[in-house]
């Protein structure tokens, strides 16, 4: 059932929308055929009017890349919804005492009322920044991360945080993320990698040499304890993992980033920003990795022990070796359950190409995929990896998205939270791509038989075959 | 002694005097700093009260960041899709005003997603830069983005105002001052309008629906979410489910009255609709528990002529023998409790009729007549002497309340989980923001049923607490 | 090494060895001794049965020792008052039979309870002198002790034969032999007749009622004793509720169909009526969880030709919608069980259906046709497979099999609480016998609604127990 | 509001009863007047057909006496009912792990088929025994809980305790408590204190000197922890209480239970027969004490006290002096909540008279109370503490019950499960008085401030304002 993605399909779909959005989207959206090269548009506008999956500035900054950092406080500086709504929706588990150690489950935020708007929020600021390191004394740092307002209205945080900065001897960041700058949770990355860059990498020196093996993993959030699963492999392996970017980071660790001798990035769109920017300044050569699914992980080990020496090449082939069995028992289990089994998905950062190992590991096939907030670089990244015949877009619509998977009848949709119910309404089972739907962790080896086991409940939960009332079916039948 | 030790014992330490009651008057001496503030901004209320309206859409004028936001939260708590446009404003829009997106985003979504309706209101970003949606509104008719006809209700829904609670009725408002037809003065509809309020139980306003039909009244309810917010899944998804219909909505003017089941999150309405319209209206407090119920009910009476029927006061004769059954596993328990100003209302006077004591009542939403009217409420019952209402505050506050002067039990929300861990108290998850449990907005916490159900699970909530710290010479099939 | 060090110690080697698989096989070994088994005596049934009959007085044949104790147990589960009187036979009536007892017994309660039938059944005292219950009612009508035409109903219920769900067949059957009239045989009265069998949630039986309604068919529930075990509070007690009335049993058998929700509780009433009297029937499954309660209601449409209606179908919808919104807190997680037969079946259904894995299940009171029946269904699904049916054994061999293969939840009554906490997993309170939880019993757990409160109860109990133990950098908001 | 007891009440209550009955129930009602002595009949048969609360002999032995003895495994000899049904139902409490120190929360049943009443159970009873030995190796003996139908078919446990008592070398005890032996739970008492006395009492000796100050606790069965509290207060008097009969007793402290000073009873009941024997035999005098509410138990501690010498006798002040002011505390709580209000009781055992101390205490007056299942000197002691008008009644019915509380309605009515409901029903607060109403302990100081709390909240809670629908209290004022 369900039909082959096909250019007339896609030009079914696009057909309802008025002329302009028509011809704008339809350069969003492309079935890979023979031969074909990525001429996918991305990173550009929304369309207004039309239902995004994308976020916002704020929410790439604050949200993505700051958020997971535990000890510091991260102050949502403006009105208090965004503060609100991004409180603890991201699963960047960190370790240590709420309130002491780690600030990640809590919501700080300078709650702008109207007096604010009018006449300022600098001074308002400055006495929260005060205010927050007298309740929490063991606080490493703040980021001011802002909202709409700030931008607006013309508040120089850059120049209360210098002066805070002094006066409470803490790093304090002015992150200039405001929801309406740019088109998508990107430039809050790329804003948020500047701001680290510019306030928190270099600021302080290790006393200790820098290790032969001593590297970071960089666009890793630990969602559902993926870094965990990540670090677990990299230290087998001999690697001394010395600073994550950012799942349950410190800001030491952040402020000594730059004493590595590599870079490890998982989250390429995110992170590619501080990674080039430690090559440039520091030397620090980088290397992209993938650590979903037992394929692509053994690959990702060899590739990254290549660049150590041989004891790491050794201790890489063992840990690969100790795994295998492992990994063989997951793919024995489900391998039969899921074999043959079709998936979209839609997700941001770097699943939508990254899982796609995982999946085949299944023996799944992925026949459509895109991304919320891709650059060029990523669909560079993903069409050699695709199929043919395989339906890619880029900042799908709801209605994009709806069509797709009505028409094209996956086993499996693997989006966000906002799309979960649409298709679940559908009879299509889905699994949440951004937040593992509240399991995980889906990285490395620990992380495998966790996804593997959640793709199968999804796909032959029995829940799935109640949809339809029975005494419906028979009508049809009759 | 190890470093890790050293640094566990600090750590201790620092936890220990955040425990204490100077870290507490430090806490309390804040001005700026807002810590797990349990409230959010009025956009969210605004697209809760528009998913209520058979067909229309929401549609945020301002950042599509805060629409996937909202549309997230509320989709975490219902499980449900929450569908939602925005006209996806940036840089550009700040400069230059947000005129081109909106008339642009209606456009587009009128032609893609064929709403009936559009519910618009803004976000902070089109505040601050003064957009004036019902020019620009005009002016997309008037430029054929969508037919000149076409029905769109609008509000200002600032973020740096209020709360959740005044974009519900900011919106509200918007709707009937927008899309209902003038009052003719002389004929009603013969319907009442029932306005829930900013209520995230879906099964609420199925209780509502059946109490009131049960008394032989006509009604609609206004805004109506129960299928936006809990729809059966059939293999087909719908956009748009049933609600408040627009002809409803139109002739909304000329009910023969209405009763708002919340008191602060429709304010504003209620003042359009009686002061304003003049239209015979009531607002009790949120029917939550028997006397609240009981008060309802009496108001519909004295409002309809119509009587109560045997069936519901059966059904309250019910609650009472569960209230009676019940009352030793509440009665002299203290309570904190925090949530928006109209469901603390109703739980306070719900723990007042079962003997509970309510100790600590936090509301980051509350205003002035709030705390008068709690504050009397309090003192109508001699469970009430120990409550202490705190207007604003945040549930860092709490914590600090909770650790200096403790609780049996914690009523609030999934962001409250923390606190109660912190307090070894268990949390009687009640209110909105449920994403770390399935289904609770399925089961009523108004009317009979719901006084029921908040018995039962706040009685059992005790009961598990118990047969988990007992000593094991205490464990018994009895309780 | 002090004493009391020993002792402890010994103490725990005894409980590591009762751990063992070494242990299970000697407690699987016992052929006489019963520990803890999860049934009860006929009578207790018996008495349940009479009680929803309109003014029924159970009345116990035999010692007013049992008396005591079923109307205390039925009482503490329901929190309700529970009538009912006995003859008092003591030793003279073990010499020389109890018909004085049971005639002064008549006449007295007759007099004082003046209720419009009465529901005799046998104690063992009784069963084993063998007193003849007819003779002995048609000696007390002769001797005046009760008006000639008084309807009693009788039934033969020795404790030391079958369980309380034979006692509620014996009795129910006995109600129908002793007063329903003879059947017309070509005119039937138009009504399905509806027994729940022995169930001791009140809200099940609204819950049947409120489907059969809906789908527009006349029904008689019976025997119909909603209203005694949940009676409301209205500051008057009457001893008897609203029930079956006696003319709805009297035309019982000209009834146009049967429909029996549980098959084992009910299996000499099936056949009287089915063979016996030759009325169109049906036994389904009890109707827990979605695929039972479609059974159900298409075994409703097939009998009488009414369609199931939309909103009915709404709320499957709904019941759907949270069984997938909540598969992934259930799918795969292991079960013991152990309860009634036909709720066992039921049960074990709707796990399957959930994706649930039933491992253990314990019957105390199962027979043969139940063991085939549910291997059956264990043997439809993928689910099924590890699936074990133990007939006849007790909560002790429950222990073993959970110490010994672990699972992660026990369904069971208040009974299961000790080895479920010896096992370490959460016990979910379903079935009979719930007294350290109060209001469990009014909420149905039958039909599409009580597939949602399964579902919540379920998953809600699974995410407690991860919340509570969780490491805590994996204490989250999302769940 | 509400009637006060009198003659004609009782008679108009009565009318309802056919003429013999009527005869009969009238002489175990009694309205206590000026001078009038207690001529009120006990301990006959219940009239058939009435509701009555009583219980039976199993109840009384197995029930009452021998299930708090927690180290015995008591097997419930016939169909599995009586067991099931008295399983857990009475809350006495007993400290040690399950299924090792102790076996008060499981069931034991020989669980009768028909095949056993047809050939007899005997033989079954000896491979019970013997299985329950091999599955509990620390049990420390058995009692046979005999039902109604072994009495019946005529088998001999006795001779079956006989045999398996060496074969098992463990103390077995056949309890001959067959239902329809006697005519309520009392002679269940008698029955199970004649085991005790045949079967346990004296077969140890303690290789220790008795003391001066050993004392046993008999008749209190931990309800709720009853019989910590007591011993609690006698041990700060300087007593050691070497044995409880049989609150969390053992069999080791019942068969050594003779080698004490002084027998301490509480509930005279149930074991005034094994005092008395102990009396007669080891002449070991006894005491009956009260410790239920500040009064009684002060003037118990000094009643026992005296027994003893100087010693005990200022330590028993000083227990009395460290307790009044809390008891004081309790009093200056809940006094003024509860002063004037009336209470009806209804129970069995002590509670009828030993409660009424306590009631008054708080200001409250009982104005009926009654025995389920008394004897004559139950009532001896009963009269002399009830005031004039008091209403007291013997193995009432439901029907004499619920009238009586109808008219007199009193402010509580304290009696057991069957009744709790019909009197929550009619709008009369209620607590069980059996079981404590599942709270506890009522003994001892410990005890009173919860008794104290939960009579007031029953009294005073705000839910029963709640009975009447508001929209009928309109009516009834027009």
């Amino acid at each position: 059932m369900g039909e082959k993605p096909n250019a007339s399909m896609v030009e079914e779909i696009l057909s309802v929308y008025p002329e302009k959005a028509k011809k704008l989207r339809a350069k969003h959206i492309v079935v890979k055929e023979e031969g074909s090269t990525c001429a996918i548009k991305s990173n550009i506008k929304c369309i207004p009017g039309l239902m995004t999956a994308r976020g916002c500035a704020y929410a790439g900054a604050k949200g993505v890349v700051w958020g997971p950092l535990r000890d510091m406080i991260h102050i949502s500086h403006g009105p208090v919804g965004c503060g609100y709504y991004s409180w603890g929706g991201r699963r960047n588990l960190t370790s240590g005492k709420l309130g002491v150690e780690t600030f990640s489950l809590m919501q700080f935020t300078s709650d702008f009322s109207e007096g604010d708007i009018v006449y300022g929020g600098d001074k308002k600021l400055a006495k929260v920044l005060k205010e927050a390191k007298e309740l929490f004394p063991t606080v490493q740092g703040f980021s001011i991360c802002s909202e709409c307002p700030v931008g607006l209205i013309g508040d120089d945080i850059e120049s209360v945080a210098r002066n805070m900065t002094k006066e409470l001897e803490l790093p304090i960041v002015p992150v200039r993320c405001e929801g309406f700058r740019g088109i998508s949770q990107s430039l809050g990355h790329h804003i948020a990698n500047d701001a680290v860059r510019d306030h928190l990498l270099g600021k302080r020196e290790r006393p200790e040499e820098v290790g032969p093996y001593d590297v970071s993993l960089i666009g890793d959030y630990n969602i559902g304890g993926d870094v965990w699963a990540s670090k677990k492999i990299l230290e087998e392996m001999g690697l001394r993992v010395r600073n994550v970017w950012t799942g349950d980071g410190t800001t030491e660790g952040m402020m000594a980033a730059h004493q590595v001798k590599l870079n490890l990035i998982h989250c390429y769109r995110s992170m590619n920003y501080i990674c080039r920017h430690m090559e440039e300044t520091y030397g620090i050569p980088w290397l992209e990795f993938n650590f979903f699914g037992p394929s692509k992980i053994k690959e990702s080990i060899r590739k990254i022990a290549a660049q150590f020496d041989e004891t790491i090449q050794q201790k890489g082939e063992e840990v690969i070796a100790k795994y295998d069995p492992l990994m063989q028992k997951v793919l024995d289990q489900y391998r039969p359950r899921l074999e043959g089994k079709r998936v979209m998905l839609y997700v941001g950062g770097l699943r939508p190409r990254h899982t796609i190992g995982a999946y085949e590991d299944l023996g799944m096939e992925v026949v459509g995929t895109g991304y919320e907030f891709a650059h060029k670089d990523d669909y560079d990244r993903t069409f050699p990896q695709m199929k043919e015949g395989t339906v890619i877009y880029d900042d799908a619509t709801e209605h994009e998205l709806d069509e797709f998977v009505n028409r094209i009848r996956p086993d499996l949709v693997g989006s966000g939270i906002k799309e979960k119910y649409v298709f679940e309404k559908m009879g299509v089972p889905f699994r949440q791509m951004h937040s593992w739907d509240y399991s995980g962790p889906y990285h490395g080896y620990d992380g495998f038989p966790i996804f593997a086991r959640d793709m199968d409940m999804a796909i032959n939960s029995p829940a799935r075959g109640l949809t339809q009332a029975p005494w419906k079916k028979d009508k049809e039948v009759r | 002694m190890s470093t890790a030790n050293n640094c566990a014992q600090s750590v201790q330490s620092v936890l220990d005097w955040m425990a204490t009651e100077e870290y507490k008057e430090k806490n309390f001496a804040r001005e700026a700093l807002v810590i797990n503030p349990a409230r959010t901004c009025q956009p969210f209320g605004a697209m809760l009260c528009a998913l209520g309206i058979e067909g229309c859409l929401p549609f945020l004028h301002g950042s599509q960041g805060c629409a996937a936001y909202f549309r997230s939260c509320l989709t975490r708590h219902v499980r449900e899709p929450v569908p939602m446009v925005s006209d996806s404003m940036t840089e550009d829009a700040a400069v230059f005003g947000g005129q081109a997106n909106l008339i642009e985003g209606l456009k587009n979504a009128y032609a893609t997603y064929k709403p009936s309706i559009i519910g618009m209101f803004s976000s902070c970003m089109a505040e601050v830069i003064g957009d004036d949606m019902k020019s620009f509104i005009g002016n997309a008719r008037n430029q054929g983005a969508i037919p000149e006809d076409f029905p769109i209700a609008y509000a200002n829904t600032p973020s740096f105002v209020g709360s959740h609670i005044t974009g519900f009725d900011n919106m509200l408002k918007g709707l009937l001052q927008s899309l209902a037809d003038t009052r003719h003065g002389k004929w009603t509809n013969g319907r009442l309008y029932v306005v829930p309020g900013f209520d995230l139980y879906p099964a609420n306003l199925r209780e509502y629906r059946r109490l009131i039909t049960a008394m032989g009244i006509y009604m609609t309810v206004l805004p109506d979410f129960t299928e936006a917010l809990d729809s059966p899944n059939t293999g087909e998804y719908k956009m748009y489910q049933p609600g408040t219909s627009m002809a409803e909505l139109a002739d909304a003017l000329n009910a023969s009255g209405f009763i708002f089941l919340q008191k602060y999150s429709t304010a504003g309405t209620q003042k359009f609709v009686k002061n304003v319209q003049k239209i015979t209206s009531e607002a009790v407090t949120m029917p939550v528990g028997i006397r609240n119920t009981d008060a309802f009910l009496m108001t519909l009476q004295a409002m309809t002529g119509k009587s109560i029927p045997a069936e519901i006061e059966k059904e309250r004769g019910r609650a009472v023998d569960a209230a009676i059954d019940a009352h030793q596993y509440i009665h002299g328990k203290r309570f904190a409790l925090y949530g928006d100003p109209d469901l603390l209302l109703g739980l306070v006077g719900f723990l007042l009729d079962m003997g509970g004591i309510p100790v600590h009542i936090l509301c980051s939403n509350g205003n002035e007549p709030f705390r008068k009217e709690m504050e009397a409420l309090l003192a109508s019952s001699s469970f009430g002497s120990e409550g202490r209402v705190y207007n604003g505050k945040d549930l860092w506050h709490l914590r600090s309340l909770l650790l200096t002067e403790p609780v049996d039990m914690l009523i609030g929300d999934t962001h409250g989980k923390t606190v109660a861990k912190d307090a070894n108290i268990p949390l009687a998850r009640i209110g909105y923001y449920l994403p770390d449990r399935v289904h609770l907005h399925r089961q009523p916490i108004v009317g009979y049923q719901g006084a029921i159900n908040l018995i039962t699970m706040i009685a059992n909530l005790f009961i598990d607490e118990y047969d988990r710290n007992c000593p094991e010479e205490r464990f018994e099939f009895l309780r």
